[in-house]
């Protein structure tokens, strides 16, 4: 029968349970295959919940660098969950092939006709080679590692060399993992032809890259970025980024001398305490911030507005999930867009960055706490699950030993002493950014009171209508400062003269549609990119849709909140901008990508459900 | 209005060690109605911090929001204030704190402030022993929004309309205690002579330091019938023991009143606080009994205020997360940044 | 020297110190005019304090009927604060009268030489009346009510019943109200030449309307509307509502077997529990409301996604004040659009409906607990400071006795007994819209578990996803299906074809568009009007703006956040609908949006800074 | 997965009052650890439940989030539920109970659902004194975000990964106890025996019932070191009293066994709640004298269980408020709409 064949382009999913151990394994697959010089993307499809829920993780392996995720099915299944066999089996491509625990035999009405079953043994052997029962299950995952090493060719070195460095101050770990490896790797050679017409072969494409999640980038990100106050409260997938944070600080952030910790991070009672903090920390001269999910972002806009108004210099890291409410906590989207660009009541306005790779989620994070400073308002990074909690291939961190933090416009006692008057709120040059002070600097200078009213050049509370007018007018002159001061879009033209078409998309929707436009070539249609990194919108933004008559606004929520702030701020015609949105909580893909796109240029458009995009 | 202030000071008014007149503490004139409680207690802090010569600047002032949330702009001027939102000042100050450990940090908040909106926030600040002095301004109504009862109001206390509250009152004095507040004191705005040592003393205590200040509202809650009324306060307050601040320098001198039984607390930076027991009084360095005397004074209807509960040599929320001791806003580049060597080792690690 | 004259044309302006008891003598003279058949506009600037800060009372008389705030200086100002008597100098016309307590002679400096000075000596009078300070405070101002009296022209009669009225049970303080009233009417007669040019002339143009403010109706529209279950907690400008709903309800929903009470009301700790409360009351079946402002609205997003999310019908009326943040309390601004629109965090949309009367505030409350539970989402009463708490005047609340609440799409037990199988999400006839079941309602069948993640036609957890698409793309059937049942816009064309220009407004915007229009009218200037009612918006809103060339959207707060919505939701061309915003914290006024248009139909706009609107 | 679920009965499994079998009670397959004392405080509502004879349908579930908050769906599956919103179930069941009186209301939480984001509304829900039973199941951690220490852990107490933590646990039922609570009480998931008749006891009380369930994690916090495992607290449990539930019908025929001192408080619907104290017990009618039992035994190192205290006279919250005895979602126009001719009238005091 019909047999998938390709070499270092292919997808393989693994089916296990969750809560036994079997992410480490999968990660260990994937990683080999990365240090065979290949670009992979693994993702982790992972329940809410903590044991024994069906639980997957899905390998792309692409020579060719397409990183996004594929969808449709997979060419290799490891079903190691008896609980999803039937589902499993579905997810299977034609000529594709299924390895399983062929222990107890499987339900023949499972068994597809155009699928090649690979049987293994492996709870028989498990039981044969240990008695621990934790170690039988533990095993049983390092064992279909070593299988696959064999069926895909992949070096058994780089196993050995992972293991090795995984267990690293545990090295009596490392012969019995090696040994587990071994069995799966003989049993395959042994029963089966390998390696299959699927299979890996060393390349070069991975050059000095690394493989990491965003949130320890971020959290990464403001350790070099001079966090030292943090407030938080763990929320799914927001969790990790201070988690990182506090990992590496208590090793790269002790104080020589006295040993004692250069850095407070408070695990707060709520979301609301937590930005509280960082709004304290801030306006007492610390770098600050926070990070938060979904509910969260919801309950820190009372606050998120006082600091919007009162001018406070916090960062908050927003790793967006599926929303409303508390949606599917462990399933991607970017539906936060509006939420955060309006947070709060009155007229409020937020500035946002948005990372699309952990290098990113690394210079924004640092960056951000500049911003903050300079710009004297919440600086709120949007990153996401798929790239917060997923393993990325990203290029190296880099960090320049000239950078002097950009602690904005602070007077010191000095200043306060040659200054005749200060004024928290008077706007001396012009770009709505007024000085501050920070608390305790001078004995007779500078001290005002921070409040969420209405208040005058000198921060004495009034309720003048033309007071009023005047501090939010020039929060509005702030904002315009800032669109200047932000990070500019990536822009991509095909040719010399732009396309008729653009494509304009942010943060994790980028791999998926740099892969989108290589298929769209293919077909002969012609589009360039603009890549959104902040908003307020740089000017180029606006260029772009100028130079392009159509453009696809390419984001994952379901009511196109990019695109709703495209056309409300840069006073764009809605009919320009083309709606190209997938959430279904899995990553979009280039296949949804190119078909919509192509579909709409075929004016066969008409409102397609993303339902069918979910099994794309 | 500051401006309508008169600024005439006699010449020769009392300078503290800091060679400041008590003029150096004050803030402009209030706003707030004559005869609110709110702004003795105003008075009383700015007379504690000139006589324990605090630098005015060294002080951060923070608040939540209502009456006695806007005090602290009528108060040390010289300070920087923060007026954050409703009930979330505790957060606020907790981070601030963490900033700059070297401020004395004073926060002002209501009954509604901290019992309603803010109860979640104010037990975590106790239980953090965050090393600040938190202020309720007790009147049992919410002032600024007209005169709704609040959860710190007495059960049988009559609103001015006349109706009855029917649930208990929270008693914030007990639960700081309950929360592991290591300074838990109670006190009225109509009498300084208790107030001025008690601020002094929790000014001087390092750990979370609580006082829950009576301060009638006289528009809204000062009434016959209401359990929050200058009379009914005067006429239902019982001292737990009489307090008295003895600080650093005068301590060889000081010496216990003849006649009278004496116990001294050291605290932490070396000033004493020297209880003259009332009868049936107990030890305030002892929780269990602390918690008792509140339980049995509330059951014959007394209003228990002094020093209830102190436990001078606890550790403080900075000592407890191990911070380093300079203020983490003071810190540049050199100890923040690890470099990029370091990233390229870390970058190792991901391949 | 110049005297300004008019008959029922008129702005008189009270500077008073608050917490002096002035307001109840100001409402008393609107009152009194009233009463003798003027249309009256009271208005109440008060401070954000409690006693002691100047506080102004604006009451505009006209017989034309125009109730917007006139704005630009008085014809009449009643200064009785020394702290502002300079401002309240400046605030005056030109031949405007300037009544003042002559008791202590005013600073020359302070007087204008175009001003008519009306003094008269109120303390003196006081002192020499009266031996308890507080009756000499009280009663001052009721002496100036009666000089005015005579001065405007006013019947005395009328005022006389109004204080009968006013003392009600309190007989013994009538005469003394009495006397006072006559001691400024007969030192005002003596004195000054009365009437003054200026004045009033009994008329009939109020037919059978009534005084009253928004807050109090809206209170009553709940009563009305059948809510039994409010949770709520105290903010300005939204308190009323939950006060006078109890106030109310204390009278008219007593258990006559038991004198129980047929309503629960609880104060609860915060605006977070306030929300819950209504949301649980929802839940099991009761008709539940609450009502907040400014920071409360930011502090109820997480649950006002988990009410679209899960679906509860609930009842929020929003009191809008300036915001951002504090703000400034006790001003009025329509700032929480947007907040509102898109209420929480993911892909949120939240239904609103804007009245522009305390008829309005009186029928759309009633008719949102129908809206909510036939919708079975939150309904958002966007009311405002400047509605909710001045007196305004108003057709009388009328209620049709065959109105019989809908209840919406609820399952008894005998429906339940014959269905075969229930599913709380099955969208049986495609409007979006489910059948629900209260708890305990049959011992078997319609249980379910109600909960913020996604979840399948028969609310079992999943996160499937094509199960997420399918319920989040129901929902925004759901919400076409509110733009059908929501009221429809008010809408007024000038001829038979539409004009060039239309102009879009809503809420408390239209009085003074109304009056905007006339003005423009008599400039030659052709517009039709829309008042939106609603959003989800209807059909014809749409239409309204495909039918015109140009439209001006008038609305009260700096980020035009109305345009924002009619632009993203109705994917209308930006360039087309004009802004007009006007966001100083009082009233829009007619002039402003009249002059606004002009110039910028004289093409003369430019970036104009509503600053200058503020004195407008 | 409910499918999975056996179904199987014995035939002749004991039936109820209203003739229905414990199966009656159930709920789908949990999803939870293996082990997780969650599931076991679920096995003992559904025998409380079915023992009393509640018909299922007429109970409501509530909780906030966390895997505790996620039990309910494993128990009464013919009781509507209601997973709201993280730490704010205590608002939505008052609602709910607001909304209708005649329901049984279990609200079901954790550690950090109840005593982190939820204290300020727990505090209230129990001064409100809603008639509801509220259970926190308290393992000292953050189960569902993987293992976070909360804010009841145990000063001392280590994380899996090994730090130890420094600050004070809060006693939930100290505080349920001092906010006015009528009904307070501690178990153990893995003491069934002395849990299932506190809980009927709980559901037969009338007002704010609390029961402080510690109910370990197996995954997060079953570790040594950590003073939440199953075997920590096996060793360090020391009961109040053991408490034994006496429904209405058997009042007569029950009687002390021999040789033992009993206490039996009736409870509003004549239930009895029968104490055999153990040696040192107090009466748990007496609240200082539970606050200080319960403060001494910590002291100690002890948990305290059984019932802390009780009250079973005190006002609930409708009755507080005097809302009418029929439940309020049951009303209709005619007790709802004033009618028109009354609006008119209310027109007139508007001219
Ligand atoms: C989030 C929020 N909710 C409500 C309000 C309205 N508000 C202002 S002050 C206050 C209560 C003040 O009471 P308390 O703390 O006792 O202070 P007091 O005025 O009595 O001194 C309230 C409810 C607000 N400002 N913010
Ligand atoms: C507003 C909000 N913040 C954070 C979370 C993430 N979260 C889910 S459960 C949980 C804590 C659960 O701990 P606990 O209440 O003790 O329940 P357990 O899992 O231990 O039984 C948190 C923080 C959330 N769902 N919502
Ligand atoms: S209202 Fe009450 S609390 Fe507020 S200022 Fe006046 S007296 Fe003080
Ligand atoms: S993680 Fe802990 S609390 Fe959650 S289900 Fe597992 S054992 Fe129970
Ligand atoms: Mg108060
Ligand atoms: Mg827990």
């Amino acid at each position: 029968m019909q047999k998938l064949k390709s070499v270092n382009e292919f997808v393989i999913r693994f089916a296990n349970v969750n809560g036994t151990g079997s992410a480490s394994a999968n990660l260990l697959f994937a990683k080999s295959v990365f240090r065979m010089g290949l670009p992979v993307s693994p993702r982790n499809e992972f329940p809410s919940n903590i044991q024994g829920m069906p639980t997957f993780y899905e390998v792309r392996v692409s020579e060719k660098g397409y990183l996004g995720r594929r969808g449709g099915g997979a060419d290799i299944v490891v079903a190691m969950n008896s609980q999803s066999l039937a589902r499993d089996m579905r997810s299977i491509l034609p000529g594709g092939y299924f390895l399983y625990d062929c222990t107890k035999p499987i339900d023949p009405k499972l068994v597809r006709q155009d699928v090649n079953m690979i049987g293994i043994p492996i709870s028989e052997i498990c039981l044969r080679e240990y008695q621990d029962p934790r170690q039988r299950q533990l095993f049983k995952n390092v064992i279909y590692v070593g299988a696959l090493a064999a069926l895909l060719d992949i070096e058994f070195e780089v196993l050995k060399g992972l293991i090795k460095d995984q267990f690293k101050g545990k090295e009596k770990l490392v012969i019995p993992n090696i040994y587990a490896l071994e069995l799966g790797h003989k049993y395959a050679s042994a029963n089966f032809e390998c390696p299959l017409a699927i299979r890996v072969k060393r390349s070069d494409k991975v050059n000095n890259h690394i493989m990491v999640d965003g949130n320890t980038a971020a959290g990464l990100g403001a350790v070099y970025g001079g966090a030292t106050v943090c407030g938080w409260y763990p929320i799914t997938p927001s969790t990790s980024v201070v988690e990182n944070f506090m990992k590496y600080a208590e090793r790269l952030r002790i104080d020589p001398a006295s040993g004692k910790k250069n850095y407070a991070a408070v695990q707060a009672e709520d979301e609301l305490a937590a930005i509280g903090m960082a709004i304290g920390g801030a306006w007492n001269g610390a770098r600050s911030f926070t990070a938060t999910s979904g509910p969260g972002i919801s309950l820190m806009t009372e606050f998120l507005g006082l600091a919007y108004f009162a001018e406070l210099p916090i960062v908050l890291i927003n790793v967006q999930r599926a929303g409303p409410s508390t949606g599917m906590p462990t399933r991607t989207q970017q539906p936060d867009v509006l939420a955060c660009a309006y947070a709060s009541h009155g007229d409020t306005k937020q500035v946002m960055v948005f990372p699309a790779s952990p290098k990113e989620c690394f210079d924004l994070t640092a960056e951000a706490f500049d911003l903050a400073e300079r710009l004297q308002t919440p600086i709120i990074v949007m990153s996401d699950l798929e790239l917060g909690m997923n393993d990325h291939l990203s290029e190296p961190m880099e960090w320049d030993d000239d950078t002097r933090y950009d602690r904005g416009k602070v007077l010191n006692a000095e200043q306060l002493d040659k200054l005749e008057k200060f004024g928290r709120y008077l706007d001396v040059d012009g770009d709505g950014i007024c000085f501050r002070t920070y608390p305790g600097t001078h004995p007779t200078k500078g001290a005002f009171f921070t409040r969420g009213t209405s208040r005058d050049h000198f921060a004495v509370y009034s309720e003048l209508g033309d007071i009023y007018v005047d501090n939010v007018d020039r929060l509005e002159r702030k904002f315009a400062t800032a669109a200047q001061l932000l990070p500019k879009p990536e822009i991509i033209h095909q040719g010399k003269k732009s396309a008729k078409a653009g494509l304009i998309y942010f943060g994790t929707s980028t791999s998926a549609t740099l892969e989108a436009v290589d298929q769209l070539a293919a077909k002969g249609i012609k589009v360039d990119c603009c890549r959104i990194k902040a908003f307020p919108f740089a000017l180029q933004i606006e260029q772009f849709i100028d130079d392009h008559e159509l453009l696809y606004v390419i984001e994952q929520n379901r009511d196109g909140q990019m695109r709703t702030l495209l056309i409300n701020e840069l006073e764009q015609a809605p009919k320009k901008l083309i709606k190209v949105v997938h959430y279904d909580g899995l990553p979009i893909t280039a296949r949804f990508i190119s078909e919509s796109i192509e579909e709409h240029q075929q004016g066969t458009a008409g409102k397609k459900s993303p339902l069918t995009a979910a099994s794309r | 209005m500051s401006y309508q202030k008169s600024t005439f000071r006699h010449p020769n008014l009392p300078l503290n060690d800091l060679g400041l007149t008590h003029q150096a503490y004050e803030g402009p004139l209030t706003t707030l109605c004559s005869g609110c409680g709110h702004d003795s207690i105003g008075a009383a802090i700015i007379q504690s911090c000139h006589e324990l010569s605090i630098p005015p600047h060294r002080i951060a002032k923070l608040s939540g929001i209502g009456c006695s949330s806007k005090a602290p702009t009528y108060f040390l001027n010289k300070a920087h204030g923060f007026n954050t939102v409703h009930g979330r000042m505790p957060s606020v100050a907790t981070g601030a704190n963490m900033a700059n450990r070297d401020l004395t940090y004073i926060g002002m908040s209501g009954d509604g402030d901290t019992s309603a909106i803010g109860m979640g926030q104010f037990a975590h600040v106790v239980r953090r022993r965050l090393n600040m002095l938190y202020i309720v301004a007790n009147n049992g109504v919410y002032g600024l929004t007209k005169g709704q009862t609040s959860a710190t109001a007495d059960r049988g206390s009559k609103s001015k309309k006349g109706e009855e509250n029917l649930l208990e009152g929270i008693d914030l004095a007990a639960m700081a205690i309950q929360l592991g507040a290591t300074f838990v004191a109670r006190s009225f705005s109509g009498d300084k002579r208790e107030l001025v040592p008690l601020l002094k003393a929790a000014l001087s205590h390092r750990g979370f330091a609580f006082i829950d200040v009576i301060s009638p509202c006289v528009t809204f809650n000062n009434h016959v019938d209401s359990t929050k009324s200058y009379d009914f306060v005067r006429d239902h307050i019982e001292t737990a023991s009489v307090t008295d601040y003895v600080p650093v320098k005068e301590e060889i001198i000081a010496s216990c009143p003849v006649g009278t039984e004496c116990q001294d607390i050291c605290l932490h930076d070396g000033s004493i606080i020297r209880l003259q027991g009332a009868e049936g009084s107990y030890d305030p360095q002892d929780r269990a009994a602390a918690m008792s005397a509140l339980e049995y004074k509330k059951a014959e209807g007394k209003i228990l205020t002094g020093l209830l509960y102190v436990d001078p040599s606890a550790e403080d929320m900075h000592e407890v997360m191990d911070t380093t001791d300079k203020p983490l806003n003071s810190l540049t580049e050199s100890a923040l940044c690890p470099g990029n060597e370091v990233l390229q080792v870390i970058n190792d690690s991901f391949r």
